[in-house]
């Protein structure tokens, strides 16, 4: 296993992935558009993807991997789920703006 | 004629039964009348049963007949049963009699009137708490005839219940008694946790024993900070005794107490509920005796209330007020005599007390009913102002009420004079010994020849007044005796006696009834009775000092068996007291009487004329002290304001702090109202705070543990 | 591959729902509307064909459980999925019928066929559709309860999930449908995204994502100088991530919302369906300590309770919206419910309690909400208080679901809500949270004044106008039932009670008292006695459990080395 | 029938009574209803036959049903003789009120008497319980039919009346429930077993509860007591959680006010009697001045506000509270006298109060108003109602000879000679309330039943012309009759002979407080005592005979 990133301690993979999942939540806070809303969501999931890779490779066994393929598959469905709801909201308000959908309260 | 002493335990029934009957009358306006013999036989029986069981009743003999356990939890056990001993038969004589020829009296008074049937309920009801109160084994017992005859003088001042001042009264009286009564009772909590049990047999014998401790200890007897707490029996008892025989914090209530029937102010307000003071202090001597302190306060309350009654009573207008103010003056009297027992060295003298109560119940019965015959005779007119020289209208009541009032004056040889002499020969020589509370006797007795001269006066002034001079009166507005409530049909019994004319509205008759003659009263039904009474009030004391009847049952009654009386060896000089006390007395009493012909028979502008000459105090006895007025602005109102402001205090603080306290999740609900704005990025927002928070508290903690 | 046909095994229920789904579908699709109003009978009968297949495969002990470790993760699964499944399978029947008539509400195909020019609109095609969500959310709740292994969880959990959001999506024609879903969508995917993570640090502290490793490792760790930070943080996060589910704080704040604007129906299946599921998993995660559960997670759990009930209570005060209360009400139960995980295991098992709250509360909701289901307020849901004013005098029958819903909730005795906060008071008590168990008697009161608030609109209120009741009678009946059954197990709640325990509690043949709850240090041997003293060992399914702790035993904290070989192995597998 | 049945019988028929009234007719609902309520009296006075009154303390007919076995929960029923009066009491109003509510009640005449019989069951229920639990739910359950009741039948506050009624005493009572699943689970604990019978599993036994008891620290029964206190003060109501009290008492229909002061107040104390002291016995002794005060405090207090109230019905509502003031303070002077006429007094408040509600009922169902303003003289019109509304305040002041005298008395002297617990301060302070009890029904009586007369307008009537006639005012009929007399007679024999009862009571209350007593008779006021039963043991070091034989006897 001589691979360029081996001598890369494991820190520095979850680093990595936590770096992105936290950017994923600030995105998910702060962008407008529900579909930027939702990239900042898949963004997460490959955060903690990276980790898992991470995992994995550093118990040396193939669970982390396996998981982040099942991962991928749900994140493919919630991929799907999210533009047919976006369809759907688009038709009912002509506008993606997470704002606009807070008539719900209290 | 003798009974067996068992009959004696059917005295309270009968009246109960009657008062059952009396009860079931009042439902059927048929069968009204039928209350009230049911009510005077009743009474009547008791009555002969007393006489009949009388000769029976011997010092070895108090006994006891129990008629059920009332009340009995662990060892605390409270038999209904009556306990006999001569002081018993002598209130039972009283009671009975007296109460036999008021009801009788009253059964004529009454005539007509809507609430007949319930009057005789309530008087038999009365009998049978009564005579309760005074055969009563134990104190629980003769604390439910004591509250019994409360009730019955409530329902009885309320008696004509559509005036408001009627039934302001009989709440008062109520209220006021029971302040006495919570004393009372506690009284008896107090007798019963010290010695176990509230038989009287029992109690008067451990007291007695424990005076006896005390006695035998000494001067101990003075030491209060040494004394049991039994020592504050007899104030808590004597607070009770108070409230019932209107002594001086206390008084209040019973010249209110007027506005009931004349025949209840007769019977229950003069001549045998007020004297129920009398007799339970009297009963219960050994417990007042516990405390040095007792008796001489009693005595001297009663000392102050008989002179404080008596000069209020000189400037009353209203003839049962005087009397009740009088009534009020004379229990004072009795107080002073029972309150003459000297502790400290033993002599037997509550003799005088019983005594004046004995006689007293005559003459004074005597005096209301009269001046009920006045009233009926005037149509409830009752201000001495509005009538004079009614002699010549109403012979045989004037000859009647000149006999209550000498009795009542003391004029020498009538009853009044024998027991009221006795009561101040008491209290003199009780001055006269070597108790620690000589002077206070001293005084008293002075105070008792005062009141006895200011008895003399207010009396006559009333009779002189009344009876003697032009002949003028003014007719009542309205009938005290008679049903106010003149469209009711119930007027049938009166509308016979004074015929109105047919074809008249009701209230028409009622106006005519208003204006018709002063008349005398009939005689079987009313003035009989008053016959007797008056015999009774001329002929007591003579035939007490003759036969010492009252004077022997005492001697022989339990309260006193503690108190055997010294063999008399000081006995001339009693006698020489007793004898000076009498000449005194019974001049003072002819000196007030003779005062009063002068001011209010023969030369009626001079009595005007010191009458304006004190106006100023005229007019503060004239409204009793201002006593009521304080009263209302001391106690009454700020207890009432202190209601009000509770309500609002609970209304507002206390459910206003519940409800606040209701109030708080509300609060935090609304204040965590904005975390729910709606926005999804808000949300999510909140939820990535919550996670970070609990991420970062945790490790921090984590980190904290791991430092130590 | 002999787990696996065990497995397999396992999960006829589970498959009997999926087909159960794939038929709805086929019959949604299907020309006819005859054929096309089979999908609910189809799904009733997946559904009973589910609860026939649990009975059967659950009365024997099977094999699945027989490596059980104590209370671990694993040893429980099997009663525990058992238990899950039944409930699912018995409340889901009563949710089927609430949930039937939902479709029909929906504009129809026919008016979108004629609507002239009209585009695809994925809210209004839907027949059969809703039940095959309905039924693979049910098949997700299910697949939860059954899970060994944190992959297989993670599924699961978003097998619940996602149909759920499209049913809140499509099941309500109405704007505020389609704002709830995109709140319950997009926050969904977030909490999942944090409890992902979580999973993912359990899996890198401990090299396997298999449950009953897990557990052995924490185990280990807990024995020698407690659990590493990486574990915590992973457990923590998992925690919090899933009380998305369960709508407990700081992840409640969709609940409201969502439940407002979905579908009254759906609504109900929100209340009971991802509920259980978020429960079912945070007793696995929570499995991983055993009963040793860390001080950390304790004061987690410990606030989120105190929080999420105050919460839910204070917020219900304020609403008019009897959705929203109800909602809120959720939050608050949720609360109640938290209290059973901090007092987990021991001799009266606080999971146990949540078991048999969840469904005690899961019935009285639905039945409140298929009250609210059969009125209508001008052509839409009633949803105020004022809407179901003076339902009493005109419809006593719903009046009386309501109320018996509405007391049940409120905890009132004899009702079942009253058995399950006597289960949870006690079990709190007796782990010691005197403390917790007082702050959830006072929002049980406050808690008691919009219950009552409820009670007081419908039987003291005068009726509204607008206001009518519909016809629904599979929804009315379903809500009766669930009343019924609630008043029934709260007087016979007995055998329910017995299930709960047995659910977690121990494997049949042992006492109660010796499956290794006591864990004193280095301890380890004990917590295989049971598998000695299982009666029939299956020799190869006892195989990866004496391994798990063979692997723990040997390897050292970090055990890098040594870890891969085995859930390599174990991988290989599955 | 088997004696042991009778008791489930007698809860159970009320509640098939409410299912028959249930799917009766409207117009049957209240016959129907009379029947079940009467048949119920039937049933407890075949149990107060087949009851074993020398065995008075024990407890009989005993029953147990098994609920919820993993829990330890039992239905489980008995009754001892301060049960059997209390149900005595509940099935006579019961009976009472269903009569007395055949006219007023004429709109959903079916929830009603529904409610009004599925309240009879719970309210039994509460007193034959032997089980914590059975009785916290029997106890709980009281609420929800008078909260209807309330609701759908009060005044015009009713709505609020029947909020503020069910949420006050349901907070209260959730945490008492808190501390009886406290007691049980201390119970459980394993290090428990072997010391009594029951100990070391769950139980909710109320014997073995009390066993447990025994073993708790102070600071333990401290806080047992504060959670029992917080139910059963509140439902008592007992100074200061009585403001929910007045507003519903007045705010309830005729019946529910009667249940309610007759029989659902006694729930409070009778739960006091049962739980608070019993599960905590060192502290409710070193308390009992604590609890002895707010009840002195509250007699006081509600009196003097009783003087200031306007409405007739608070008036008696406020009047209710002071009285059961006395059976607080009679409770917590913990000697046989104190707690046996507090028990006498609750059954004898049950009937006086309850009849004044009755007699006010029955005035609003004339005038539709209650206010004392509005009415005066009605003696004049009404005099058999002015009879019993006389007699009835006259029970209430605690005349002697009628049944409040005895309670009153029996609690006073209970306090009064509770040495070490109370003493004479506190029955010398509490008997102002006697006077100032006199004050406002003497007050009431005097502006109402005397006076000049005064009737309420009604709201159709026409105003009459100046001197017409009074119009006619029907007095009580013979259904009105019928109904109070019962009441008078109950009063007048428990007032005069209340010895019966009196003594059937003793041993059962001597069997709750012989614990305490033996204590309190060693020492209270050490600290150093933690639990009773090390208290106990220094008793006994103190006092080597006589404790030991009922140390044994438990």
């Amino acid at each position: 296993m001589d691979q360029p990133l081996d001598n890369l301690p494991l820190a520095h993979f979850l680093l990595t992935g936590a770096v992105i999942f936290v950017l994923g939540v600030i995105g998910f806070l702060t962008r407008r558009n529900l579909i930027i809303i939702f990239l900042c969501t898949e963004m997460m999931f490959q955060g903690v993807a990276i980790s898992l890779v991470a995992f994995s490779r550093f118990h040396m066994n193939m669970t982390g991997q396996t998981f982040v393929i099942f991962v991928l598959t749900i994140a493919a469905a919630e991929a799907a789920l999210a533009l047919g709801l976006v369809v759907l909201l688009f038709r009912r308000k002509r506008t993606l703006d997470a704002q606009a959908w807070a008539e719900l309260s209290g | 004629m003798t009974l067996e002493l068992e009959t004696i335990k059917w005295i309270p029934w009968l009246p109960a039964l009657a008062a059952v009957v009396g009860g079931v009358c009042c439902m059927r306006k048929s069968m009204r009348n039928l209350a009230a013999p049911a009510c005077i036989l009743s009474i009547l029986a008791g009555f002969i049963i007393t006489l009949g069981v009388q000769s029976k009743v011997t010092v070895d003999s108090p006994r006891v007949f129990k008629a059920f356990t009332w009340i009995h939890i662990e060892n605390f056990a409270v038999d209904f049963s009556f306990y006999v001993d001569p002081l018993t038969i002598i209130m039972l004589t009283v009671i009975t009699g007296v109460g036999t020829l008021v009801a009788w009296y009253a059964s004529g008074y009454m005539k007509g009137d809507r609430g007949y049937a319930r009057f005789f309920a309530a008087v038999s009801l009365f009998i049978f708490a009564m005579t309760i109160l005074v055969m009563a084994d134990n104190l629980f017992l003769l604390y439910l005839g004591w509250e019994g005859v409360g009730l019955c003088s409530y329902l009885l001042i309320g008696f004509y219940y559509n005036k408001p001042a009627a039934v302001a009264a009989a709440k008062k009286a109520f209220i006021v008694n029971r302040i006495g009564d919570l004393f009372f009772a506690l009284g008896i909590f107090l007798t019963y946790s010290h010695f176990h049990t509230v038989s009287l047999a029992e109690v008067l014998r451990s007291a007695g024993d424990l005076n006896t401790n005390l006695h035998a200890g000494g001067q101990g007897v003075f030491d209060l900070g040494a004394a049991p707490s039994v020592v504050v029996i007899p104030f808590l008892l004597m607070l009770g005794a108070f409230g019932k025989s209107a002594q001086l914090p206390l008084y209040m209530w019973l010249p209110d107490a007027m506005e009931g029937p004349t025949p209840v102010s007769a019977l229950i307000h003069a001549a045998t509920m007020v004297t129920a003071g009398v007799y339970l202090i009297a009963r219960l001597l050994p417990l007042f005796a516990l405390s040095p302190y007792a008796l001489p306060i009693v005595a001297a309350v009663g000392g102050a209330t008989a002179l404080f009654a008596a000069t209020i009573a000189l400037c009353q207008c209203d003839i049962k007020r005087i009397f009740a103010y009088s009534t009020i003056s004379q229990l004072g009297y009795m107080f002073m005599g029972v309150g003459a027992v000297s502790t400290a060295g033993p002599t037997v003298s509550a003799t005088g007390a019983i005594y004046h109560l004995f006689t007293h119940a005559f003459f004074k019965a005597l005096l209301f009913l009269t001046a009920g015959s006045v009233m009926h005779s005037l149509a409830g007119q009752l201000d001495l102002r509005k009538m004079s020289g009614l002699s010549k209208k109403m012979p045989i009541t004037s000859v009647l009420m000149l006999i209550g009032c000498l009795a009542l004056a003391g004029f020498p040889f009538t009853s009044g004079f024998f027991s009221k002499d006795l009561i101040l020969a008491d209290v003199v020589e009780m001055g006269r010994s070597n108790s620690p509370f000589a002077t206070l006797y001293s005084v008293l007795g002075i105070v008792g020849v005062a009141t006895a001269f200011l008895t003399a006066f207010y009396t006559f002034r009333l009779w002189f007044r009344v009876f003697t001079g032009p002949e003028q009166y003014e007719m009542g507005s309205d009938g005290h005796g008679h049903e106010e409530e003149g469209h009711d049909a119930g007027k049938a019994g009166h509308e016979q006696a004074h015929a109105p004319k047919s074809g008249e509205t009701a209230s028409a008759a009622i106006a005519v009834e208003h204006h018709h003659e002063p008349h005398e009263v009939s005689f079987v039904l009313m003035n009989l009775p008053l016959i007797f009474l008056a015999i009774g009030a001329l002929g007591a004391g003579l035939w007490e000092s003759k036969f010492g009847w009252i004077h022997h049952g005492i001697e022989t009654s339990s309260a006193f068996l503690g108190y055997i009386p010294k063999t008399a060896s000081d006995a001339g000089e009693a006698h020489d007291i007793h004898f000076t006390m009498q000449l005194i007395s019974g001049s003072i009493a002819i000196v007030g009487i003779a005062l009063a012909a002068w001011f209010h028979w023969l030369n009626r502008p001079a009595g005007e004329r010191v009458a304006r000459a004190f106006s100023g105090l005229v007019k503060v006895l004239n409204n009793k002290y201002y006593v009521d007025e304080l009263n209302d602005a001391l106690i009454v109102r700020p207890l009432r304001t202190l209601a009000d402001v509770l309500f609002v205090f609970d209304s507002l603080i206390i459910d206003g702090i519940v409800q606040l306290v209701g109030f708080l999740p509300r609060a935090l609900g609304m204040s965590l109202r904005p975390s729910q704005q709606g926005e999804l990025q808000g949300y999510g927002l909140g939820m990535a705070f919550g996670a970070a928070f609990v991420l970062i508290v945790v490790l921090w903690s984590l980190n904290l543990v791991a430092m130590h | 591959m002999n787990l696996m046909t065990e497995k397999i095994a396992g999960l006829w229920p589970e498959i009997s729902l999926l087909l159960g789904a794939c038929s709805c579908i086929a019959a949604g699709l299907a020309g006819t509307v005859s054929v096309r109003r089979l999908a609910a009978p189809i799904a009733a009968v997946a559904l009973a064909v589910a609860g026939v297949a649990t009975l059967a495969g659950a009365s024997p002990p099977t094999s699945i459980h027989i490596g059980a470790h104590g209370s671990s993760a694993n040893g429980i699964a099997a009663p525990l999925a058992c238990y899950v499944k039944i409930a699912v399978v018995g409340v889901g029947l009563l949710l089927l019928l609430v949930a039937a008539a939902v479709p029909n509400r929906i504009r129809s195909d026919q008016q979108v066929d004629n609507a002239p020019g009209s585009a695809f609109d994925a809210g209004l095609v839907m027949r059969g559709e809703f039940f095959a969500f309905f039924l693979l959310s049910l098949t997700g709740v299910m697949l939860v309860s059954g899970a060994t292994d944190l992959v297989w969880l993670f599924l699961a959990l978003e097998l619940t999930s996602l149909p759920t959001y499209v049913m809140v999506a499509t099941a309500r024609d109405r704007v505020e449908a389609n704002e709830a879903a995109v709140k319950y969508f997009f926050l969904g995917a977030l909490a999942a995204a944090v409890f992902l993570y979580g999973f993912t640090l359990l899996y890198g502290a401990t090299g396997s994502t298999d449950l009953n490793v897990i557990h052995n490792v924490a185990k280990h760790q807990l024995a020698h100088g407690g659990l590493s930070p990486l574990l915590l943080t992973g457990m923590l996060l998992s925690i919090v991530g899933i009380a998305f589910k369960i709508a407990a704080v700081p992840m409640h704040f969709y609940a409201a919302d969502v439940y407002q604007g979905a579908s009254t129906a759906v609504t109900a299946f929100l209340a009971f369906v991802p509920k259980t599921a978020g429960f079912v998993a945070l007793i696995l995660i929570l499995g991983i300590t055993g009963d040793h559960t860390p001080q950390p997670v304790i004061w987690l759990l410990w606030a989120m309770e105190a929080l999420t009930m105050t919460i839910g209570n204070v917020m219900g005060l304020l609403q008019t919206n009897v959705k929203r209360v109800l909602a809120y009400s959720s939050i608050a139960h949720s609360g109640y419910m938290l209290l059973g995980l901090v007092a987990l295991g021991g001799h009266r098992a606080g999971e146990a309690a949540v078991l048999f709250y969840v469904v005690g509360y899961g019935l009285a909701t639905i039945a409140a909400f298929a009250v609210l289901g059969c009125l209508e307020t001008n052509g839409d849901e009633s949803q105020d208080y004022a809407h179901i004013a003076g339902l009493a005098k005109r419809n006593p029958g719903l009046a009386a679901t309501l109320l018996l819903a509405v007391l049940s909730l409120i905890g009132m005795p004899p009702l079942v809500g009253f058995l399950g906060k006597v289960y949870l008071f006690t079990s709190a008590i007796d782990h010691g949270y005197v403390c917790l168990v007082v702050i959830a008697a006072i929002n049980s009161a406050i808690g008691a004044v919009y219950y009552l608030r409820i009670a007081s609109a419908c039987y003291f209120g005068k009726p509204d106008e607008a206001t009518r009741v519909i016809d629904w009678p599979s929804r009315r009946v379903g809500g009766t039932a669930a009343a019924v059954i609630a008043l029934a197990l709260g007087i016979v709640g007995g055998p329910l009670v017995e299930a709960a325990s047995l659910a977690v509690d121990a494997p049949i043949g042992h006492p109660t008292h010796s499956t290794g709850i006591v864990l004193p240090p280095a301890d380890d041997e004990r917590g295989e006695m049971p598998d000695t003293a299982t009666p029939q060992p299956a020799a190869p399914t006892t195989a990866p459990a004496d391994d798990a702790p063979a692997a723990t035993e040997t390897a050292p904290q970090p055990a890098p080395e040594t870890a891969p070989s085995e859930p390599a192995g174990k991988s290989s597998d599955m | 029938m088997n004696s042991n049945t009778l008791i489930p019988a007698m809860i159970l028929a009320p509640f098939a009574g409410a299912l028959v009234v249930a799917l009766s007719r409207e117009s049957h609902a209240r016959a129907v209803a009379a029947f079940w309520a009467l048949f119920t009296f039937a049933i407890s006075l075949l149990l107060a036959w087949r009851f074993d009154w020398h065995q008075g303390g024990e407890t009989q007919f005993p029953l147990s049903v098994e609920w919820v076995a993993a829990f330890g929960l039992n239905f489980s029923f008995g009754i001892d003789s301060i049960s059997l009066w209390l149900i005595l009491l509940t099935t006579f109003l019961q009976t009472l009120v269903v009569f007395a509510t055949f006219a007023s009640v004429t709109q959903r005449a079916k929830e009603f008497y529904f409610w009004l019989l599925i309240l009879q069951s719970a309210m039994l229920g509460t007193f034959v319980a032997t089980d914590a639990v059975f009785f916290y739910i029997c106890f709980e359950f009281t609420l929800v039919p008078l909260y209807f009741l309330i609701g759908i039948f009060g005044s015009a506050q009713r709505t609020a009346a029947a909020r503020v009624f069910f949420l006050y005493t349901f907070t209260g009572s959730m945490i008492t429930f808190a501390g009886v699943l406290y007691v049980a689970w201390f119970n459980s604990q394993p290090e428990m077993a072997g010391l009594y019978a029951g100990a070391g599993e769950w139980s909710f036994d109320m014997q073995t509860l009390y066993l447990a008891a025994h073993h708790l620290t102070a600071a333990q029964q401290t806080w047992i007591l504060v959670a029992m206190l917080a139910g059963f003060a509140v439902k008592l109501p007992l100074f200061p959680f009585h403001t929910w009290q007045p507003l519903t008492y007045a705010e309830a229909p005729t019946a529910g006010t009667v249940l309610l002061a007759g029989v659902m107040a006694k729930l409070g104390s009778y739960g006091m009697l049962r739980l608070a002291i019993p599960l905590a016995p060192a502290a409710a002794l070193h308390y009992a001045p604590v609890i002895a005060t707010l009840a002195v405090i509250g007699i006081l207090y509600t009196a003097l506000i009783c003087w200031a109230q306007k409405d007739l019905k608070k008036l008696v509502a406020y009047s209710s509270i002071s009285h059961l003031g006395f059976v607080v303070l009679g409770l917590f002077a913990l000697n046989t006298i104190g707690v046996g006429g507090s028990v006498f007094y609750m059954v004898s408040h049950g009937l006086s109060t309850g009849a004044l509600f009755l007699c006010i009922g029955m005035l609003h169902e004339r005038f539709q108003t209650r206010e004392m303003s509005q009415m005066s003289g009605l003696a004049k019109v009404m005099p058999v109602w002015a009879f019993f509304m006389v007699f009835f305040s006259l029970a209430s002041v605690g005349l002697p000879g009628l049944n409040g005298f005895v309670g009153e008395f029996l609690t006073l002297l209970g306090a009064f000679t509770a040495e070490k617990v109370l003493g004479p301060v506190y029955a010398g302070i509490a008997g102002i309330g006697m006077i100032l009890a006199a004050i406002y029904i003497l007050h009431m009586v005097g502006k109402v039943v005397w006076g000049p007369l005064k009737l309420p307008r009604l709201a159709d009537a026409p105003a009459p012309a100046a001197g017409e006639p009074a119009p006619k005012v029907a007095d009580l009929g013979f259904r009105e009759i019928a109904v109070l007399a019962p009441l008078a007679v109950a009063c007048l024999a428990l007032g005069l002979a209340p010895t019966p009862m009196l003594r059937s009571l003793e041993p059962a209350v001597d069997r709750l407080i012989a614990p305490m007593q033996e204590v309190a008779a060693a020492d209270v006021s050490s600290p150093a005592h933690t639990t009773l039963t090390q208290a106990r043991a220094a008793a006994q070091a103190a006092a080597p005979a006589g404790n030991v034989a009922s140390e044994t006897a438990q």
